[in-house]
């Protein structure tokens, strides 16, 4: 058994080398030893994709120590969907990087040294991310969690400041205090689980524990932390500054993926470990803070002048959807319709907001800046770009064909389903409001102009592909129910009319 | 000629769609071509298939051409051939004269354009033989006859070719609402099954109402024949021949058609067309009697004179027995009058630019004297006859007094025809030149159709129904009418009041509507035209005090719309709310998210159990 | 897995692929994309044809793949897919001639050109949807690749219109979604069943299916501009002549009212939906609308906004037609498809080329305008007497059907709305002809040179005459099995039989 | 019974050392002072985390807990440096040692 699971150990062991084959060999050789890392990453996950597809759930004991000494690593369906997703992202995000930095038209010496350091810190940064984040997806164990979640958060932290502006800088600090409030919060709750209970184990807590107003308090804790770490409305104060003032790859990988760890976690611990806790009104709390964040976000979203923090907003909101699960499936019996659109949503949003970042980035890249006003006549000019960002605006408007709107469909279904009509109303209002802020950029793209008379500068092809690429394969989840055979194996709501809790 | 020949090419498709086609096959032509000396020919060849058709044609022959339109059914039956018959010959006369008279017209293959169209339309109705196909060439027909009133396109053509347009409309849509209720329930649209299906129709009197409206606009049946009047003086003069002889019996032909005559008693529509048809027969001749204008005069008599056909149609619904007599007694009025009115109009149009010396000037006078005796009823013409079978007719109903009321409207016409040749007399052409070849002859061929075309559907007993006309019955009428325009003649020439009789504008009840109407048009714009666009006006607070404005302008301009408003209400508003409220959140962070969470995790703790 | 079971794919993909080669094209080979984009629109059209003799003969053809689990996109030509799908392949081919000649030395034919044969491609998926599901998804595709058409001028007005485009379609599109998921929740996924799919529902869920049954109208009814709906498409005529004539022929306005004749008699089934009550409130609505936009065009100075209006009134006739029960009514509102298709587009031609060649915009600068353009105002004149509902063109026959209909379901108001429908659109059409044949034409107008013999380009020449000859026939030829009117009959009484 | 009045004492330290992290985080402006007060917040989940080493009074001392706590430190005292580090970054760049308002 071991023999094939230490697969498992080699999707989290294969980043860390690579990041630190890279900060070894400096700054040139990084972006190659990325690529290769990631290549042998894709290839470890295919594997073990292939073994979940086949066996089902797979289970690791790292070093042969079982719990509650040894350390577990778990992989079923949703896990290997998440280590599909974050490859995915995370390749094109350094196919993009690769262009990103390499910019020829920086003059100054200093200027190519202080943007080659930079370069060889996000090499290294995002492989390092990368490992927390496959550790993350993988840990079956809720210390573990807690500590991958801060190796993400500093790891993310790191990687904002590369910008190295004092608004970035102000913006990492910011990030950095709320998630270490939030990681302690976390911390508190799994102490005193631990306390009750004695296990870390997410199997073995949830066998044991039990309705208690102690156990409460801890889930609350956790809970509470974890939001403020995905950023769920009011919580999402550091997301718009933190995203929208970092490195255009690192805005990518921060809203794609990095929100999505915590989020992960949250769905594991409430539907797989304190099902029977989780009751209706705690879903329905959740699921007002949700609505909130649709529309705030979209609100916010629609105000805004700068297109980096429009995008950013539109995560605020887009996080929002993915809360609404939690009232969906709190209702019992349509837990799986909710529980896969949540996570389809997941998914699209992830690839669908990278190539968003992506496209800001090229807009940034090629006129120097992206007060969306002064936009006239540079979209015509980046024609690819711009197709990237209107598939990418499909999803996350959650127009078809699309992977948002497949989640969307799932999501609308289940709420009418359960009785529930308003999260459907809310839903289709977020996505109304989400076609109100994307048109009011796309319209730029076909805005008459006279000569355009901004000198722009050339766009690397990579950087233009990568998004478009990104935000077809968005579009294309939309076609396939492909992720939902994988999410299958190991799914919380098998089949069942009931909620059970997963042996 | 072999019969069985005539009855195979009358009973061959191809015949049917000629006698419809050729008219329009020639349109092309007509449209391209230089008319040269060739032009004469064009109406004529046209005409020709019709002419032949009704002639050959044996009653009752019908054939069916499934593919056209919704299925097309052509067929003769008595009444339609001798339609048929006059209305080919008013056309082809009509057809030679106006290539003569529109000799120097830069617009005349225009014209011949909508005069083959509306030839066609009007030969198809008189063939068609189920509805819809009697709609489709009714309304060619309608619409086609527009381009012959405005042909001159001067103001007043064109005014009148608004209101026949206006009223040609409502009529249609009052006539296909009819046709439509009516299809609904039947089983096919022959015009047998239509009777009948109006009979068994729930709607039976919406039905009739609306189809006596539809068709009475074209018959120019009292309310509604106010452009009549208006449109045959301005139209070029063969066009008012072929509008008074032959198109306003197109509205006759759709009343034969769809009401249903001889299906049942409707003595309250029976009663009505009478009263209406005496109503038009008095009023043209009162409203025509004070008209300067001689076509204008002429058209009133139409008017008067359809009245007497409506009276038939009325005794026709009342008395179904009376039906036979009723259709004869249409045919022979709607010949008699149709040529002679249309050999009227064209001798108006002949002596219009040649007085001719004095012996052509007599001739000329006699010419016209003969149709306007024959219009008046004077014994040995047609009109004595067609006179003669309406009041048989109506001596068979339950109120043979009526034929009193048709008496004394025959002193009428012959007053009103009296009054037509003094004004031909002071206003025919003042030089002396002969009149033109082309005009004189076709219009004395129609002369001498006038005289013999109504005794060809006499079946029998020609004679002594000759010599009935000369009864005193028969004729006191005209000699009372005559005697009266005589006394007129001499007393208003002493006293000179025949200029001074106060002039009722041509179009009477037209003068009253037509301000309502522009009136409504210019309210339309702008009353209808606020109420339609409210949700702006309610926007701005603008409904119900026009021009009143009291919200500010600007305000105004971008609230427009609903969306616009919406927009500004979105991110004029609540951006500036979000924006606020988003740097508060953002400060919170530094001193205040404290209580945020700390209330959130209270509020976690009360809702998990 | 034959060959036939990929053909409504392949229709979809003809116009797809087209559209996305001309993307990539470079913008200046113009003849390699009129290539392009006349053999693909022929392609479609033979195909088209093709499946239209095959479903005459009782062939079946469907595409199925699963998309999400229970969920299929379906794509099945049926009788009425094919009555649809014919006019839009036909009518595609037809404006891609007229867009050729129209959008001559202008700038982004690419894009323009792609997002046309994209849009295409969105209608053909409505017209072939055999779901709910599919019918949504190729919904809502069209509203985003029309978007970039109507906005193509890229001016402050023509933005503003695409605002208020999206702003309508994509809100009608998420009522249509609620509707749509709803109607799934009770029901299950189902396919459309000529008869109505939901007949086996009796009366419990009944206010539900009411509901339900609005609010998947009023989905559809913005885009088929029903009345509190209609607001998006006067101001959408900003966009260049041959979208308008898209726009309102074939695709946009089409694919709304093909909604509602899909949601009345292949989901509910004419039968259940009486049952329900619903299709009352619907004719009202229709007539409402009939009536409504016929008196806004009455006072539209410029052209294309009056064409528009009279598009709201004409689509409507459609909805009338499938609100009242019975075979005529139903044949009507069917053959009106295809009949306001043909006249709008010609319409439209016919205004486009006004404005392209003498720049003329307004119905005032037209007079005597016809003596100048004889041709394009002959198809003008026919296919507006045929709006009017002038025999024997093609109009005449939707009234005549859609009256007859009327009477035989007992219900003769609507005969009331058809005369008044018909009286104020001779109100609003008659002055254009009059004007533009019988006044001086004014020598002192902006006039664009044109070189040859023709009135204007023959691209532009050519397709209104198309069109026009077409409502002229597909009136006076009806009653012949091949006319629209007969293939009509033919749906009708599969959807009835059963 | 001792133990468990001990353990009590000892989580109300606990929680209050939390608290107190907490409200100094949010109360002070200067940012090394939020710093040193995460690192309270962390030494009060540590507390109870050490309080819960004795699951009942007769067994043996649980070794997991410490295990955990030192973890905690490890990763706490990186993330402290890392905070430092940019608070310097910071000073160094506007002169400013706490977040400003925003106002952007």
């Amino acid at each position: 058994m071991d023999e094939t699971t230490v697969l498992i150990v080699w999707v989290i062991l294969l980043p860390f080398v690579g990041a630190m084959v890279a900060f070894i060999l400096g700054p040139r050789k990084a972006p190659i030893v990325t690529i290769i890392t990631s290549y042998c990453i894709i290839s470890v996950v295919a594997a073990l994709t292939w073994q979940v597809w086949k066996y089902g759930p797979q289970r690791h004991d790292v070093g042969g120590w079982v719990a509650p000494l040894g350390i577990a690593l778990y992989a079923d369906g949703l896990t290997v969907l998440m280590l599909i997703m974050s490859i995915v992202v995370g390749t094109l995000v350094s196919v993009y990087a690769l262009g990103y930095f390499t910019d020829s038209s920086i003059s100054s010496e200093t200027g190519k040294a202080n943007h080659r350091s930079k370069s060889s810190f996000f090499w290294v940064l995002w492989l390092f991310l990368w490992a927390a984040l496959n550790a993350l997806f993988l840990s079956q164990d809720i210390f573990n969690i807690y500590i991958t979640l801060e190796l993400l958060t500093l790891a993310a932290v790191a990687l904002i400041t590369l910008e190295g502006e004092s608004e970035a800088i102000t913006a990492a600090i910011r990030y950095l205090l709320t998630s270490l409030v939030g990681a302690a919060l976390f911390l508190f709750g799994v102490a005193i689980l631990y306390a009750n209970f004695g296990t870390l184990e997410l199997e073995g807590l949830g066998e044991l524990v039990q309705t208690g107003s102690l156990s409460v308090v801890a889930i609350a804790l956790i809970t509470m932390g974890l939001l403020l770490k995905t950023a769920l409305f009011p919580m999402h104060f550091w997301l718009p500054p933190a995203h929208s003032n970092a490195l255009t790859p690192v805005s990518s990988l921060l809203s794609a993926l990095v929100i999505k760890g915590s989020f992960y976690v949250l769905l594991r611990l409430w539907f797989q470990v304190f099902p029977l806790e989780v009751t209706m009104v705690a879903g329905h709390l959740i699921g007002c803070l949700a609505a909130a964040a649709i529309l705030w976000g979209s609100l916010a979203a629609m105000c805004q002048k700068r297109l980096k923090i429009l995008v950013a907003y539109s995560t605020v909101a887009q996080v929002g959807y993915l809360f609404l699960l939690f009232p969906l499936a709190a209702k019992e019996t349509h837990g799986l319709g909710a529980w896969n659109g949540a996570i389809y949503q997941t998914i699209s949003h992830a690839c669908a907001k990278a190539a968003m970042f992506m496209v800001v980035g090229n807009i940034i890249r090629a006129i120097g800046h992206d007060r969306i006003k002064d936009m006239k006549g540079v979209c015509q000019q980046l024609p690819v770009s711009m197709f990237a960002f209107a598939l990418a605006g499909l999803t996350i408007m959650g127009m078809p064909p699309s992977g948002g709107f497949a989640a969307k469909w799932m999501l609308i279904t289940t709420s009418i389903q359960s009785g529930q009509w308003w999260w459907a109303v809310i839903l289709l209002a977020g996505g109304l409001l989400a076609a109100g802020y994307i048109f009011s950029v796309l319209k730029y793209a076909f805005i008459k102009t006279e000569i355009v008379n901004v000198p722009l500068r050339p766009v690397p092809r990579c950087m233009e592909w990568a998004p478009l690429i990104l935000s077809l394969l968005a579009l294309l989840i939309g076609f396939t129910p492909m992720p939902l055979d994988l999410l299958r194996i190991g799914n919380p709501f098998p089949d069942a009319v009931t909620m059970e809790v997963v042996k | 000629m072999n019969t069985d020949f005539m009855n195979i090419v009358a009973g061959h498709d191809v015949t049917w769609l000629m006698a419809i086609a050729m008219p329009l096959i020639m349109v092309p032509i007509v449209l391209k071509v230089r008319l040269g000396s060739f032009g004469v020919l064009i109406v004529p060849i046209a005409a020709a298939p019709s002419f032949i058709l009704s002639i050959c044609a044996a009653p009752g022959l019908e054939v069916y051409i499934s593919w056209l339109l919704l299925g097309m059914r052509f067929g003769i039956d008595e009444t339609s051939g001798a339609f048929l018959l006059f209305t080919s010959i008013l056309w082809t006369v009509s057809g030679v004269y106006a290539r003569c008279y529109l000799f120097s017209d830069k617009d005349i293959n225009r014209f011949f354009a909508f005069f083959l169209v509306a030839m066609a339309g009007n030969f198809g109705l008189i063939l068609a033989q189920e509805m819809v196909s009697f709609y489709l060439f009714f309304t060619t027909m309608s619409f086609a006859a527009f381009g012959l009133i405005i042909h001159d396109a001067s103001s007043k053509a064109r005014r009148a070719g608004k209101v026949y347009i206006a009223l040609v409309v409502v009529g249609e849509v009052l006539m296909v609402a009819g046709i439509l209720l009516i299809a609904g329930n039947v089983e096919s649209f022959a015009f047998n099954d239509v009777r009948s299906g109006i009979v068994a129709s729930p709607n039976c009197n919406i039905i009739i109402g609306l189809l006596f409206a539809g068709f009475g606009v074209k018959a120019g049946v009292l309310p509604l024949h106010i452009w009549l009047p208006v449109a045959h003086p301005v139209a070029p003069t063969p066009a008012s021949a072929v509008l008074s002889g032959a198109m306003i019996k197109a509205g006759l032909i759709g009343w034969m058609r769809f009401l249903p005559l001889g299906e049942i008693a409707l003595p309250w529509w029976g009663i009505l067309c009478v009263i209406i048809g005496l109503a038009a027969a008095f009023y043209g001749v009162f409203v025509g009697l004070v008209q300067r204008n001689p076509k204008t005069v002429l058209a009133y008599s139409s008017i008067s004179q359809m009245g007497f056909m409506t009276v038939a149609i009325g005794v026709g619904l009342a008395v179904p027995d009376a039906v036979p007599l009723v259709m004869t007694a249409i045919m022979f009025y709607a010949i008699h009058h149709s040529l002679a009115k249309g050999a009227l109009f064209l001798g108006v149009g002949v002596l219009k630019d040649a007085g001719g010396t004095g012996f052509q000037r007599l001739l000329l006078f006699a010419g016209l004297l003969f149709p306007a005796l024959s219009l008046s009823c004077a014994p040995l013409t047609s009109g004595a006859l067609a006179k003669l079978t309406l009041k048989n007719l109506l001596y068979t109903t339950t109120m043979p007094w009526l034929a009193v009321f048709i008496s004394l409207a025959s002193v009428g016409t012959t007053l009103i025809m009296g009054r037509f040749l003094y004004l031909m007399w002071k206003n025919a052409g003042k030089t002396k030149s002969s009149p033109r070849f082309g005009l004189w002859l076709p219009w004395t061929l129609l002369l001498i159709c006038v005289i013999f075309v109504t005794w060809l559907y006499v079946p029998d007993k020609r004679l002594s129904l000759l010599m009935k006309t000369v009864s005193l019955n028969a004729l006191w009428p005209v000699a009372t009418g005559t005697f009266l325009v005589w006394a007129v003649l001499q007393w208003g020439n002493k006293m000179s009041v025949i200029n001074k009789i106060p002039q009722i504008p041509s179009g009477d009840l037209l003068v009253f509507f037509e301000p309502i109407v522009q009136r409504l048009r210019g309210d339309w714009k702008t009353n209808i035209g606020l109420v339609f666009s409210w949700p702006q006006n309610v926007l701005a607070g603008r409904l119900g005090s026009k021009g009143n404005n009291f919200v500010h302008k600007e305000k105004m301009e971008w609230m427009k719309r609903w969306h616009s408003a919406l927009n500004c209400f979105i991110f004029k508003q609540v951006s500036t709310f979000v924006g606020k409220v988003e740097m508060q959140f953002i400060c919170l962070s530094n001193a205040g998210m404290l209580i945020i969470i700390l209330v959130i995790i209270f509020f976690f703790l009360l809702t998990i159990p | 897995m034959n060959l036939e079971s990929y053909f409504p794919l392949l229709v979809l993909l003809t116009s797809l692929l087209t559209g996305i080669s001309i993307f990539f094209l470079d913008e200046k080979r113009s003849a390699l994309r009129i290539l392009l984009n006349i053999s693909g629109s022929a392609a479609m059209f033979a195909f088209v044809i093709f499946m239209l003799w095959g479903v005459f003969h009782g062939h079946n053809y469907e595409t199925r793949w699963s998309l999400l689990p229970g969920i299929n996109i379906a794509l099945r030509a049926d009788s009425m897919a094919i009555l649809f799908a014919t006019l839009s392949a036909f009518l595609w081919l037809i404006t891609s001639i007229y867009a050729i000649g129209y959008l001559e030395i202008t700038p982004h034919r690419n894009r323009f050109f792609g997002f046309f044969s994209l849009s295409v491609s969105a209608t053909m998926g409505i017209a072939l949807a055999n779901n709910l599901f599919t019918f949504f998804i190729f919904y809502e595709i069209l509203t985003l690749t029309t978007y970039p058409l109507v906005v193509h001028q890229g001016t402050e007005k023509a933005l503003r219109a695409g605002r208020i485009y999206i702003m309508y379609t994509f809100c009608g599109g998420a009522v249509l979604l609620i509707g749509i998921v709803w109607l799934y929740t009770l029901t299950g996924p189902f396919d459309f069943v000529e008869g109505g799919a939901l007949r086996r529902f009796g009366e419990e869920r009944r206010v539900a299916l009411v509901v339900i049954f609005f609010l998947m109208i009023l989905g559809v009814g913005v885009k088929s501009a029903l009345v509190p709906l209609h607001g998006w498409l006067p101001t959408a005529m900003i966009a260049p002549a041959p979208v308008s004539a898209l726009l309102h022929a074939v695709a946009v306005v089409k694919a709304g009212a093909f909604g509602i004749v899909r949601i009345v008699y292949d989901v509910y089934g004419i039968r259940f939906a009486e049952e329900l009550n619903v299709l009352g409130p619907l004719a009202v609505l229709a007539s409402v609308t009939i009536i409504y936009g016929s008196c806004r065009a009455l006072y539209q100075v410029n052209l294309k906004r009056l064409l528009a209006f009279s598009t709201i009134s004409q689509v409507s006739y459609i909805a009338l037609g499938v609100a009242i029960v019975g075979p005529l009514a139903t044949t009507g509102g069917l053959v009106h498809l295809i009949h306001q298709g043909i006249m709008k587009i010609t319409l439209f031609f016919c205004a486009g080329n006004l404005s392209k060649t003498l720049h003329i915009h307004d119905i005032n600068q037209m007079n005597g305008v016809a003596w100048r353009m004889p041709l394009t105002m002959t198809a003008f004149t026919i296919t507006s007497l045929g709006m009017i509902g002038v025999p024997p063109l093609a109009g005449f026959v939707t009234k005549w059907y859609l009256g007859i209909g009327a009477v035989q379901a007992n219900q003769q108001w609507v005969i009331a709305v058809l005369a008044v429908s018909s009286l104020l659109n001779a109100i609003y059409f008659l002055p254009i002809i009059y004007v533009s044949w019988f006044k001086k034409y004014e020598e002192n107008q902006p006039e664009e040179h044109i070189s040859g013999k023709l009135e204007t380009r023959w691209t532009l020449l050519l397709p209104p005459l198309i069109t026009a000859f077409l409502s002229l026939a597909a009136g006076l030829l009806a009653a012949s099995n091949l006319s629209p009117l007969g293939w009509a009959k033919l749906i009708v009484r599969r959807e009835y039989l059963p | 019974m001792e133990t468990m009045s001990l353990k009590i004492f000892y989580s109300l330290t606990s929680i209050a050392l939390f608290g107190i992290g907490m409200y100094a985080l949010f109360a002070y402006a200067h940012l090394l002072r939020k710093i040193l007060a995460v690192n309270i917040m962390f030494t009060g989940i540590s507390l109870f985390l050490v309080a819960t080493a004795q699951r009942s009074s007769d067994s043996n001392l649980d070794p997991i807990p410490l295990a955990l706590v030192i973890t905690g430190i490890v990763v706490l005292v990186s993330a402290t440096a890392f905070a430092i580090m940019m608070v310097c970054k910071l000073c160094e760049k506007t002169g400013m040692t706490q977040l400003p308002d925003e106002d952007r």
